[in-house]
Order: C-alpha cells, then sequence, then structure tokens
C-alpha cells in the first residue's frame, strides 16, 4: 500500500507550493507512488475530513509557512497528531521567514497599519478583523492573529527541516525521494541542503576580505565576479546553509540567508554581524561608527528569514 | 542688561556694606548687575569650626537649593561664603549618603544646579580684563597696592581650584589692567588670624601685623583684600594698642572693588571710600609719581 | 559522561569567613553529574594537595574543580597535582570565589550564592573540556635589555657572561644611566662613576652584547620565545668605531647649549661627549641643536675631524632599523625625577637658589659642573646655611606624587653630610616626615650624619621658601617642638621624588606590558612574581618596577636575569594547547584569515579551507567569533561550554 | 523616590560578566586583593581576549534570562593579542544599533576597558552597572518573546 502524504501552507506567500510544482512531470509518477491525503492549495479538503483521520495515519507532512494566528497552531496541532513525520518545509516553517519579520511590530500596530495608516486604505468605519462578528445570520469567526510569529517546532514537534524560501526545485525532489524508500538521516536533520556556508559553492572570486565601504545593490552596478561583500554589498552567503546553487549570486543579487544557520551556528544574524564587523576597514571610534551607521537596518538585514528562530526572536513591545 | 544671582551675606549688609555697594556699582559700570537672591541666610561659615560637620551644611544647602530656583550661577563677594558654598556644591555633587540625609534634612532638597563663583571669576571670565582694561577712565598710575589673598579664596586648592594656592596671580593681574603697580611680598597668601581675633585678638594681631609688615618692607602703599574678616583683621592689628603693632605708619586695606570702581571713574561715595582712605590713595600716588619714593 | 570531583577552599579564612563553604558542598554535591566534592583550610598546603591527589584516585575523577583564589594564583599548582594524579592537566578547572567573591562582598549569603554559580559554571566548563598535550615550540636564545642603566647594564652582563647573545638598547648617547650622574653613593661613600665606569666598559667589550645607542623600540611582534622586534636608532653621524673622542670636533663646533646631563648648569656643544666617562667612547652630533644638517649649514665639525685624517664624521647619516629576534625582553627603564616647578610652595624654578637633590648632587660631583664646589647658582657664594626638603611633592596624594621614592632619606643624609666636610663651618637642615633607613648599614649611616656631623633635622614640612633681601626665607614647622621655624638660608635643596622615565607609556603599549596606577611597570605579583610582567617572557629591572636603591637595582637585575636565563636554558618551550581549530563545516570563505595577528591562519593550497599553525596560534579566540560559519572553535574555550556556562549563571 | 527603593528590595539584577584575561580579570582580581568592595550582582566568563566574544554569546546571555551583559578588555593599544579589542569594538558598535532595534537599553550592555591596574575602575562599573540597571528593571526576555496572543 502507498505511502499517504500530505501538504499544508499556513502563513507564507505560496512559493513553497509552487516549488513542488517545480518537480514538473515527476509529480506524475510521484502521485503513482504516493496517496496525497491532504493538499489545501491544490485541491478541497476541509479540516473536518482531516481531523476524522486516525492517529499517525499520514506517513510525512510537509508543513510550509510559520505560525501567525490561531488557524496555523491548530493545524500544526492536527497534523502533528495525524502524522508519523512531520516536516518543516521552506524557510517559514523552519525559520519564521519573512513573516517573521512581524516580530519587529505587534498586532495593533499591524492592524493599524494595514487596516487603517496606508495611503490606499480606505476604511472610514474603522473596522478591524474581530475574531468573532454577530451578524442576523449567526456568529462568523476569524483566526486570532498573533503577536509574535513562531516557527513551526516552537507549536508542534518536528521532525526535519527543508529550508528555502523556496527550497530549490532539485533538492526537493531529492528530499521527497529520501521520504519514499530513500534513507533518513536522525531527527531534527535539515535536508535538501549543504553542510557547508554558500561561499563554499559561490564562484565568485575573493581577493581581500576587508570592508571599506557599504552600499545597498541598487546604489551601484556590482562586478559579477567578484565577491559581493568585498564590493561593500552585504551578503548574507558566509553565514548561510548552502544548497541552493547560489542562484541568487549566479543573478547577481546578495544572499539573502534563506537557507538559514549552519550545523554549529547559534545564531545566523548575530554570526554575520560580527564577521561583517569583523573585517570593517576600521581602526578609530570615528571611522567604525561611521562603517557602522552605514549598515541598513541590521536586525532587517541579518534576521530577514530568521527572527523568529534567532535566539532573541522578536522585539521589545 | 544682563544680570547675575548674587549671594551678599551677613558681613556685607553690615560691617562690609561698602564692599557691597562698592562692587554692585562696579557692575553697573561694567553693563551687568548683581540680583540679589530670594531668601538668603547664613551661609554657616561661623560653624565650619563645629564638630557636627552635617550641620555645617545644612544652612549652606538650604542657600543652594533657593539658588537653584532662580538661576544656575550664585556670584558671591565675601572670601568665606565663596569658600563655604562653593565646597557645598562640590559635597552636594557628589551624592554621598551624608547629602542624602541633609536633603532628607532639609524640606528642599538641592540637586546641584548651581556653580558658585567669585566676583573675581565673573569679571575675570565673563567680563573678561581686556575688557576692564578699555574701561578704565582714571587708571590708578603709581599706586602700589599689595594684594592680599589669605586663606579662603584659595584653600583648600583641590576643592577650591580658583588659583594657584602657592603663588596665586588673579588680584594682581586686575590691579595691573587698572594702572596700579602690584607688589608681590611673601605674604600675601597667610593667614590673617580669622575668627581668632573675636576670641583671642592677642593671637590673631601678631599673624596679621606680620602680613602688614611684609606688605610694608616690600614698599607696598595700601592693601586690596576680598574678604571683610581680612579687611578687619589687618586694620585692627595696626591700630595703637594691638599685640606687636608695626611701627611703619599706617597702611590703609580696601576692597578690590573700590579700586576697580574708582578706576571705571566711579565717585568715591558711590564705593564708599571715606576721605581719610582717599586721602591715603592719591597721597601714595602722587608721592611715587613725584618721584619722591625708592623703588 | 565525565566523573567529576569538586574541591573547595577555605583559605584560612580569607574565604571561609564570607562564603559559607559547608553550604557549597553541600549543594555541590547534591548535583547528579557530581561525584565527590570535599573542602579544605589551605587546599594549596601539602595535606591539601594530598587529599586532592587521593580523592582522584580513590573516586575514579577524570575531571575536578577547585574552587579557591584566582587562577593568576595557583592554576598551575592544581593542574600539576591533578596531573600527577594521573588526570590530563586540562580536566581540572579553578573556580575563583576569593577575589572575584569572599574578598569584594560583605553580606555571606550573597557572596555564598554568587561563589555557587562560580562553582557550577565552572563545572559546565570543565565537563566539556577535553584531555589536551602542550605544543613544544623552539625558542630564540637571545636576549633584548631595554636601558642602559646600571639596572639594564647588570643584567645584560650577567645574561651575556652565561654565554648568550644580548642585545642593550640606550636611547641617550652613552650607556650609565642615573648613576653615571651621581658623585657617590650611600651608605658606603663609593665615588659612584669609579664603581660604574669598570662595568660600562665590559659591557662595550663583551663579544656576547650589542649595544645600540640613540635607539628605541619600535614594534614589538610575537611570544614569550620568540620575540620580533624593531629597533629604530637615530642617524649615527658619528662612527662609533672610527671616533677617538679627541674632541677637536667639539672645539670648533659654534652651537652652544645647556648640558643635560649636568641639568644646564654648565654647556656643551652640539656635536659633544655625553660625559667624561661615557660608553661608546665616542661623539654624539645632537641634530636638534646643530645649525642645520639638511640643508647642510656649517660642518665644521666634520671639517676638523677629517684634518685630523679620523674622517669618522658623516653629515648624511640615516636613521636606521634593526630587526632582531629575542627570546625573553628585560625592561629596565629606569625613572626620573618630578617636576619641581610645580611644587610652587618652595618656589623652584623662581629662586635661582633652590635646586634639585640631583643638582646638588652635580655639584658635588668631582667632575661636575663646580667640579666638586657648593656655590649658590646665583651668586657663586659658597653657602653657610643649607636647607634640605625631604619628600617635596612626595606621600601627597592630592597634589603630587602619592608615594614614597625610598631612597631621599639616604641621599639626603649623604647630601648634609657631604656638605658638612666641604663647608665644616656651615649650618645644615633637614625637614623630614620621617626617616626611612631601612637596608644594610643605613639606619648607623643617619644616625652617623646626625650626630657626628651634628646636622639639625627638624621633624615637619615646609610651608613655603621665598627671598627677602638676599636670603631663602624657610616657613616651616618643627611636630616635636610644636614650634613654628623659620630660617633664612643661602641654599634650599628640594628631595623630589622618582617618577618612570618618560615613554614608558608607549614602551608598556608596544611590549603588552601593563603599567601600575603611577605609570611604573607592573609585576606579575608583588610578592610572588616581582621579576616579571605579567606579559610572558618580560622580565623587569630597576626603578622603571618601582623606587629602588642601587643594591636593590642590581640584585633585581640579576635576578630578571637568571628568569631569562631560565627562559633560554632550554632549546624548546611549551605552549598552552588552547588553540583554535578549524571544524569539518569551513567552506573557506576566508574571513577570518586577516583577522589572525600572528599568521596563523591560511587557506589550505588543496582544499582551499582555513587552517590553523598550533605553534602560531595563540589562543585569543578572536577569529572563533569572527568566522561567519561557526566552523573554528577554541579548544576547551568552545561555543558549547561558553553557552553552558551562561545557561549555569542566569539559570 | 519610594518606587525606587521599591526596586531595590525586590529586584537583584543578574549580569553576565565577559572579561578579558590579561587586563580586565586582572583588573577584577586586584580589586579583590584590595579588598574594594562591589554588589555580588556580576558573574564573571574569563576569556583569553574580549575579541572571543561572539555577538551571539551575548544575545544568548540576554535571552536566556540575564538583565544585563559586560563586556571587558584591555585598552586600546594595549590588548595582548595586538588589536583584539578593536575587533571588539567593531562588533560591540554594531550590535548596539541592533541591539537599540531590539528595543534593548544601552545600560544593560556595556563595554568598558579596564586594565589590570584599575580594580577601582573594575568595581565603579559594577556598581554603576547593577544601580542602572536596578533601576531599569527586569529585562525579563523570555516572556518577551511568549508573548504569542
Amino acid at each position: 500500500m502507498k505511502p499517504k502524504i500530505a501538504f499544508n501552507w499556513a502563513s507564507s506567500c505560496g512559493g513553497c507550493e509552487i516549488a513542488i510544482f517545480e518537480l514538473g512531470a515527476k509529480i506524475i509518477d510521484l502521485t503513482n507512488k504516493v496517496d496525497i491525503v491532504f493538499w489545501p492549495a491544490v485541491m478541497d479538503y476541509k479540516y473536518s475530513d482531516l481531523e476524522a483521520m486516525p492517529e499517525k495515519s499520514i506517513d510525512v507532512s510537509f508543513f510550509n509557512g510559520a505560525i501567525q494566528n490561531s488557524e496555523n497552531e491548530h493545524l500544526a496541532q492536527v497534523l502533528r497528531a495525524k502524522s508519523k513525520l512531520l516536516v518543516a518545509f521552506g524557510s517559514c516553517a523552519y525559520l519564521g521567514g519573512i513573516p517573521s519579520l512581524a516580530n519587529t511590530s505587534d498586532r495593533d500596530h499591524i492592524f493599524a497599519n494595514s487596516y487603517k495608516e496606508t495611503s490606499t486604505t480606505e476604511n472610514p468605519e474603522k473596522t478591524f478583523p474581530q475574531t468573532n462578528v454577530h451578524i442576523d445570520e449567526g456568529e462568523l469567526t476569524l483566526p486570532e492573529f498573533y503577536n509574535t510569529v513562531k516557527t513551526l517546532d516552537q507549536v508542534a514537534d518536528v521532525d526535519y527541516y527543508v529550508p528555502g524560501c523556496p527550497p530549490v526545485g532539485e533538492q526537493v525532489s531529492k528530499v521527497i525521494s529520501q521520504f519514499v524508500g530513500g534513507e533518513l538521516p536522525p531527527k531534527g536533520a535539515v535536508l535538501g541542503a549543504s553542510e557547508k556556508s554558500l561561499c563554499h559553492e559561490c564562484k565568485r572570486v575573493r581577493t581581500d576580505r576587508k570592508i571599506s565601504k557599504i552600499v545597498r545593490s541598487y546604489q551601484t552596478t556590482s562586478d559579477p565576479k567578484k565577491c559581493l561583500l568585498e564590493q561593500g554589498i552585504i551578503c548574507m552567503g558566509p553565514a548561510t546553509r548552502g544548497g541552493c546553487g547560489s542562484i541568487c549570486l549566479d543573478a547577481n543579487m546578495p544572499c539573502r540567508g534563506c537557507y538559514g544557520p549552519l550545523p554549529k551556528s547559534i545564531d545566523q544574524g548575530a554570526k554575520m554581524l560580527s564577521a561583517l564587523s569583523s573585517i570593517f576597514d576600521a581602526d578609530s571610534e570615528e571611522d567604525i561608527q561611521r562603517l557602522v551607521d552605514s549598515v541598513p537596518d541590521p536586525l532587517g538585514t541579518f534576521y530577514r528569514f530568521g527572527l523568529a528562530h534567532s535566539l532573541m526572536r522578536r522585539t521589545k513591545q | 542688561m544682563q544680570s547675575y544671582l548674587y549671594f551678599p551675606g551677613c558681613t556685607l549688609r553690615t560691617v562690609a556694606k561698602d564692599y557691597d555697594t562698592s562692587a554692585k556699582a562696579c557692575a553697573r559700570a561694567l553693563g551687568f548687575e548683581l540680583k540679589e537672591m530670594q531668601g538668603w541666610l547664613c551661609c554657616g561659615a561661623v560653624l565650619s569650626n563645629v564638630e557636627d560637620n552635617l550641620m555645617t551644611k545644612a544652612g549652606p544647602n538650604r542657600i543652594l537649593a533657593r539658588a537653584e530656583q532662580e538661576g544656575d550661577r550664585l556670584v558671591t563677594l565675601c572670601a568665606g561664603c565663596y569658600n563655604v558654598l562653593k565646597r557645598t556644591d562640590l559635597h552636594a555633587k557628589l551624592a554621598s549618603p551624608t547629602q542624602q540625609s541633609i536633603n532628607t534634612f532639609n524640606e528642599d532638597s538641592y540637586n546641584g544646579g548651581v556653580t558658585v563663583v567669585h566676583f573675581l571669576e565673573v569679571i575675570r571670565d565673563q567680563v573678561g580684563f581686556d575688557v576692564i582694561e578699555r574701561a578704565v577712565k582714571v587708571p590708578l598710575k603709581g599706586l602700589r597696592v599689595g594684594a592680599y589673598y589669605g586663606c579662603l579664596l584659595l584653600r583648600p586648592s583641590g576643592e577650591m581650584k580658583f588659583d594657584d594656592p602657592n603663588r596665586p596671580s588673579i588680584l594682581e593681574n586686575l590691579l595691573k589692567r587698572l594702572g596700579c603697580t602690584p607688589i608681590d611680598y611673601p605674604a600675601r597668601t597667610d593667614c590673617c588670624g580669622s575668627y581668632l581675633s573675636v576670641g583671642s585678638p592677642e593671637n590673631s594681631q601678631p599673624m596679621s601685623g606680620a602680613i602688614v609688615k611684609s606688605a610694608h618692607s616690600c614698599g607696598a602703599k595700601l592693601l586690596a583684600v576680598g574678604c571683610p574678616l581680612c579687611k578687619y583683621n589687618l586694620e585692627s592689628s595696626q591700630l595703637p594698642g594691638a599685640k606687636n603693632a608695626p611701627a611703619e605708619e599706617f597702611l590703609p586695606v580696601v576692597y578690590f572693588t573700590q579700586l576697580l570702581g574708582l578706576a571705571l571713574g566711579l565717585r568715591p561715595e558711590e564705593l564708599e571710600l571715606d576721605t581719610q582712605q582717599m586721602q591715603a590713595i592719591h597721597e601714595a600716588q602722587t608721592r611715587t609719581l613725584e618721584g619722591r619714593e625708592w623703588h | 559522561m565525565k566523573r567529576v570531583g569538586v574541591f573547595v577552599c577555605h583559605c584560612g579564612l580569607n574565604i571561609a569567613r564570607t562564603v559559607n563553604v559547608k553550604e557549597i558542598i553541600e549543594k555541590t554535591s547534591k548535583r547528579s553529574d557530581i561525584v565527590f566534592a570535599a573542602d579544605h583550610k589551605y587546599l594549596c598546603s601539602e595535606p591539601g594537595q594530598a587529599l586532592i591527589k587521593d580523592s582522584i584516585r580513590q573516586h575514579k575523577l577524570d575531571a575536578i574543580v577547585v574552587a579557591a583564589c584566582s587562577p593568576a594564583m595557583h592554576e598551575a599548582t592544581f593542574k600539576t597535582i591533578a596531573q600527577l594524579s594521573g588526570l590530563n592537566r586540562y580536566n581540572c578547572e579553578i573556580a575563583n570565589i576569593r577575589e572575584q567573591s569572599s574578598w569584594v562582598h560583605d553580606d555571606p549569603d550573597k557572596a555564598t550564592a554568587k561563589a555557587q554559580i562560580t562553582v557550577s559554571q565552572t563545572i559546565e566548563k570543565v565537563k566539556l573540556n577535553e584531555p589536551l598535550q602542550p605544543i613544544t615550540v623552539p625558542v630564540t636564545r637571545k636576549v633584548l635589555v631595554i636601558g642602559g642603566g646600571i639596572a639594564g647594564i647588570r643584567a645584560a652582563l650577567d645574561v651575556a657572561n652565561a654565554g648568550y647573545q644580548v642585545y642593550l638598547v640606550e636611547k641617550s648617547g652613552s650607556i650609565g644611566g642615573r648613576m653615571a650622574q651621581l658623585s657617590e653613593t650611600f651608605p658606603t661613600l663609593d665615588c659612584a662613576i669609579c664603581i660604574l665606569g669598570p662595568l660600562m666598559v665590559e659591557v662595550y667589550r663583551h663579544p656576547n652584547i650589542k649595544l645600540f645607542r640613540l635607539s628605541k623600540i619600535e614594534e614589538v611582534r610575537g611570544y614569550i620565545g620568540n620575540f620580533k622586534v624593531k629597533v629604530r636608532q637615530e642617524p649615527e653621524y658619528v662612527d662609533v668605531a672610527k671616533c677617538n673622542a679627541c674632541g677637536e670636533c667639539a672645539k670648533v663646533c659654534p652651537s652652544e647649549i645647556p648640558n643635560e646631563f649636568d641639568f644646564g648648569l654648565t654647556w656643551r656643544k652640539a656635536i659633544y661627549t655625553p660625559f667624561a666617562q661615557a660608553v661608546p667612547p665616542a661623539y654624539v652630533l645632537d641634530a636638534k641643536n646643530c645649525l642645520g644638517l639638511l640643508p647642510q649649514a656649517c660642518g665644521e665639525c666634520k671639517k676638523a675631524c677629517d684634518q685630523l685624517g679620523t674622517a669618522c664624521i658623516n653629515l648624511d647619516a640615516w636613521q636606521q632599523t634593526h630587526e632582531l629576534e629575542v627570546g625573553a625582553i628585560i625592561v629596565a627603564t629606569g625613572y626620573e625625577l618630578y617636576d619641581a616647578t610645580k611644587l610652587t610652595e618652595y618656589g623652584y624654578g623662581t629662586y635661582p637658589d633652590v635646586m634639585t637633590s640631583i643638582e646638588f648632587e652635580r655639584m658635588l660631583s668631582a667632575s661636575g659642573p663646580t667640579l666638586g664646589e657648593i656655590k649658590r647658582p646665583s651668586d657663586g657664594r659658597v653657602p653657610r646655611e643649607i636647607v634640605f626638603i625631604q619628600c617635596a611633592g612626595q606621600r601627597e596624594p592630592e597634589t603630587a606624587l602619592p608615594y614614597c621614592s625610598k631612597i631621599c632619606c639616604m641621599y639626603t643624609a649623604r647630601h648634609a653630610m657631604m656638605f658638612h666636610e666641604k663647608v665644616p663651618d656651615g649650618q645644615t637642615y633637614v625637614f623630614y616626615m620621617d626617616i626611612r633607613a631601612g637596608g644594610k648599614g643605613y639606619e648607623e649611616f643617619v644616625k652617623r650624619c646626625q650626630e657626628e656631623r651634628g646636622l639639625l633635622y627638624l621633624r615637619g614640612r615646609v610651608a613655603k621658601v621665598y627671598e627677602e633681601n638676599g636670603k631663602l626665607v624657610v616657613k616651616g614647622v618643627d611636630t616635636i617642638s610644636g614650634k613654628k621655624v623659620q630660617i633664612n638660608a643661602d641654599l634650599v635643596v628640594l628631595a623630589v621624588g622618582m617618577i618612570p622615565s618618560a615613554g614608558s607609556k608607549e614602551l608598556a603599549s608596544t611590549l603588552k606590558a601593563s603599567l601600575d596606577a603611577n605609570g611604573f611597570f607592573s609585576e606579575a605579583h608583588p610578592k610572588l612574581r616581582p621579576l616579571e610582567s605579567p606579559t610572558a617572557g618580560i622580565y623587569l629591572a630597576g626603578a622603571g618596577q618601582s623606587p629602588k636603591d642601587i643594591p636593590e637595582t642590581v640584585a633585581q637585575a640579576s635576578g630578571a636575569a637568571s628568569k631569562a636565563l631560565d627562559l633560554l636554558s632550554s632549546p624548546t618551550l611549551e605552549r598552552e594547547p588552547t588553540v583554535a581549530q578549524v571544524l569539518e563545516s569551513c567552506s573557506g570563505c576566508g574571513i577570518c584569515i586577516p583577522g589572525c595577528p600572528y599568521d596563523a591562519l591560511s587557506l589550505n593550497a588543496n582544499t582551499k579551507l582555513a587552517e590553523v599553525s598550533e605553534a602560531l596560534c595563540e589562543g585569543c579566540g578572536t577569529c572563533v567569533a569572527t568566522c561567519p560559519s561557526s566552523s573554528l572553535s577554541l579548544r576547551n574555550l568552545t561555543d558549547q561550554q561558553m553557552l553552558a556556562m551562561i545557561e549555569a549563571i542566569v539559570a | 523616590m519610594t518606587e525606587t527603593v521599591q526596586l531595590e528590595k525586590t529586584f537583584e539584577p543578574k549580569i553576565v560578566g565577559f572579561l578579558c584575561k590579561w587586563c580586565s580579570y586582572a583588573g577584577a582580581d586586584l580589586a579583590g586583593t584590595s579588598r574594594m568592595k562591589y554588589p555580588p550582582n556580576l558573574n564573571v566568563i574569563r576569556v583569553n581576549c574580549s575579541g572571543r566574544i561572539d555577538p551571539s554569546l551575548l544575545l544568548k546571555a540576554l535571552a536566556s534570562g540575564a538583565d544585563g551583559v559586560l563586556i571587558a578588555g584591555c585598552h586600546p593599544g594595549d590588548c595582548h593579542y595586538t588589536n583584539g579589542n578593536i575587533k571588539t569594538l567593531r562588533r560591540f558598535r554594531l550590535l548596539q544599533r541592533m541591539l537599540d532595534q531590539f528595543g534593548i537599553e544601552r545600560e544593560r550592555v556595556r563595554l568598558e576597558w579596564i586594565s589590570a591596574s584599575e580594580g577601582e575602575r573594575f568595581a565603579r562599573v559594577v556598581r554603576s552597572m547593577t544601580e542602572e540597571i536596578r533601576s531599569l528593571g527586569p529585562l525579563n526576555w523570555k516572556t518577551t518573546m511568549e508573548v504569542a496572543a
């Protein structure tokens, strides 16, 4: 009998779903090998159907997206209960991803911003999302929106992690085949990624490991052959797992860190901060401060994909 | 008109009225005024010998606390008050436990918002000696003045930071600008005997007497002071009957503010200089100018 | 899992007075990860060490924590005991509960609580320590001595005589230092230069000593056993080898300036010999006061020298940099005198007849400005009444130097005695706070001066000195009679204090050797390691470390020399193996490479990954913090250990 | 006034101190041998050089319950390892900017240069830091992170 697989998306852009379609024709023989029992992005499933399933009846659940509301958390728990293996699929589920940048703010500010302050918003009645509303027909409910975005493993026990925003195609097929009759590493492993930093697969040449200025990529035309750091563009590559094939760098864009920290790393952002500042070409207080001040939005830069997963997880309200 | 918050102190209300008047007159002449602070009281200089050093500070703290309400700089004239208030302020800024208990003891606690300065510092740092020199209408040519500092302006030097405690020069520098000839004499920083003159003049008089002698022997014809008590001691030590009073002729003692006033062209009465003092001053000047003097 | 044992020291009452040792033992033994815990009155004592030894054997411990004084104190002792008991010495860790707890906190409960944390954090660390073997590296068997005074001379000779190469660096034109300026020395009244001169010559002739005059230390790299030193030498306009010190050059030199050797009491030319017995015995051209070298303005000296055929003057000489490799460095930078003009109450600088003791010393010297005659600088008259003021600007924390210079009581007695010799009918007064005459024959010497010579010692300080009709009026107090005293003197001599010589600060930071609050070089331990700087391989001699007299200086110099020899005695040296290591996750990004001050990091040519040269790595761990991929680790101070310790503290 | 008194009674700050072995730890030892008194709120981790301090460790301390962190090293120019402390300075300045973004008061995280002879300075730093943090109150980052709803 074919192994049962589930896909779910929580707080995410949907890119991870597209990543699965990157399998292309392979999806056909995937469906020959497995039963897809739950996949809201593709087919209409009811949560009730899922909740009705017996415990551990699903072999593997691929869960993408961060946990930003009560619905996300509920699904995470249900899927955990119903599945033998739960996989945090993609940067959001694994690290918090872009959604967890919301942890630099809180619900009230986010609502105010989205439903009031933005210039394109027209909301004269000042209507804000409510968890439940009475109307004549009865009661309407919405999931509760959280102050703090969490990673999947902060709400449920996770067996494996697959990084990437989104995970690149060939890695996805590799991972899936690992689950379908493949060899599996010990619990907690990061699949579909390298054990070394992106620099290991980066084709750019490194000459002088010094930083005398910092610019944003739009402010300069960078040399596509030279290391971006040495050109003053902050590239998270050194502090980020490889395995993506350095596609961003091939497109002359710096790494943003979506593949997450390295095996022994305590905190991806802090590590990058440390490495970057250590090679500042400045010794005097003034020069150092000048370079420090030229770093755009440190928190957002160093934790673009990993705030929820980081040591600090969020800012103080 | 620029005005400075001003603490007169008891003596300048009574025996040292002339110091107060002349200073205020000079200030006006120099285009600023000394604005008397509200509700000032005795600085507690007399208490400074009392054992319980907490009490010595309670009074002055109250003064500073009140001054704080009116301004951030407090000008003093009497060297005694200056010494007490400045050191009280320093102590307050240390935020020591003693200070805390003083603040809890006083109804209004002082938060160290006041800088205590002496009138001399104001005319040196705020007005500037160059301005003074230009403002001089009647240069006091040939007036051989012995500046007398005493202790309270200078010591303890670590705290007062007013001038070099051993070789001070601020008064001489001022007098030069007024056209006087300042006389350097060794005793100018010696102690005048201070409050001993109250209880045991037989001990204080020889001390101040020695100062007068020293000034005499170096050719001073006049003594300029910045402290009422010093003035009193230096004068009384020369009176007949004072214990080993100097044999030389009487050496008049005036406040530096009075000389400043004269140089600025103010009338003697504005400076409360009596005819006797004026006579002495003219006498001294003319003698040297006509070269009847040695030196 | 490791079998960890904990030992807590009472240090007599030093720890036990504030830290509740029993409670710590109790709490610690309750831990599931602790096999054994015990306390002792003095763990560093023989029975204390025996306790550790036996317990390790008996309980088969494979790691121990010793909670006692600072690791700076006894870490080595306890690691060795661990080793002798069959443990790897790196499985022993020290928890500092004395300097960091019992001595700085009053509240016993709080002190104990803190000590408890210190102990548990150390337990967490030692659990993750790995056994290591020391790294052996070769030793450069040469010594650098900085400063050519009596301390430097003695140290240099001792090392050289033991058969090792010495580089002696002196900033002035001649070695000899302060001692060369002295006339006699107490208490024996030996002529200073008579006993110093031969040593100076010996240095100059010694095959194992290379002397650099007019030189400064520019840069010091490396570490104990292997220092790389750059010495910058001012242009040698006069060829030391050729110059025969005939002095013809000086005769024709038109530029005359005050002679610093006599503190401006005499004059010298721009080309001159520092003093009669100068070593090297060659003239010095003082470029600052020469009429001009670039462009050449005068050149008379060269003409004169060339005419004589000596031809040892080269006016186009350039400064040179010498690169030296040494295993040990001896710092003997000596002292200067406190600026007496700051002591305005004494009027030095205002009244010519107020002089400092060292100026008086020059005047006493037979080769001095007055050829030993004592004369008033103002009018050349022989003074009849002389006042010596001891502790001038010393033991005065508020206004001048807080410390005592130790030698003034002695040389002042000597000065007074010499004055009495030369002016028998003169009267001498000495103001003192108290006489500090600790030293062999010192007390006797002072007594002799006081009694036989009828010198008047007044216990008290001088309030002020001023001039009155040709006399110096000295006003002071005699605290014994309780009377104010006034002396009308002809000459006043100030015993000003010793301060570290100029440049000590720069040198200290070049050497990475620390200075104390008064700017003297600080020793590794005030009692037990007075000859060593806290920086390994750097040794201290003479007044650069603290004020001291000649016998002490010479003793310390020989001591420092023997310390250096101890290091040089073996061709290799064991270094701490707690160095950086590269983990498999290294991607070869190369960000760590430029940061290493020792060039210990490099990218392997084949693997293109980082690698550490253990011989070069000093174990600072900066690269570990720098590595963006956490692929560098510091042995026995790994991130895991740091995390464990942090957890233990905040738990 | 009364409020701070309240705090002093209830709240004892927990401070993690990273001290370099050559200067600052020796300075702390000097404070000890000179019997200078300072509050027991700081526990010390001894490192060879302040350059060893990875910002991750500092964040770890704050995230897991410390109310403040002190990094102390040799004065610039005096580093036993030439310039480890300068690298610390570079990292620290950038870290400060990021800590501002995290909303952590600057008083909580300090970088100080303390030489082996500055025992008094060490004591002073610990005193002032303890007082400042005490008046700021607890950091409690754990609860900050847990605010989900």
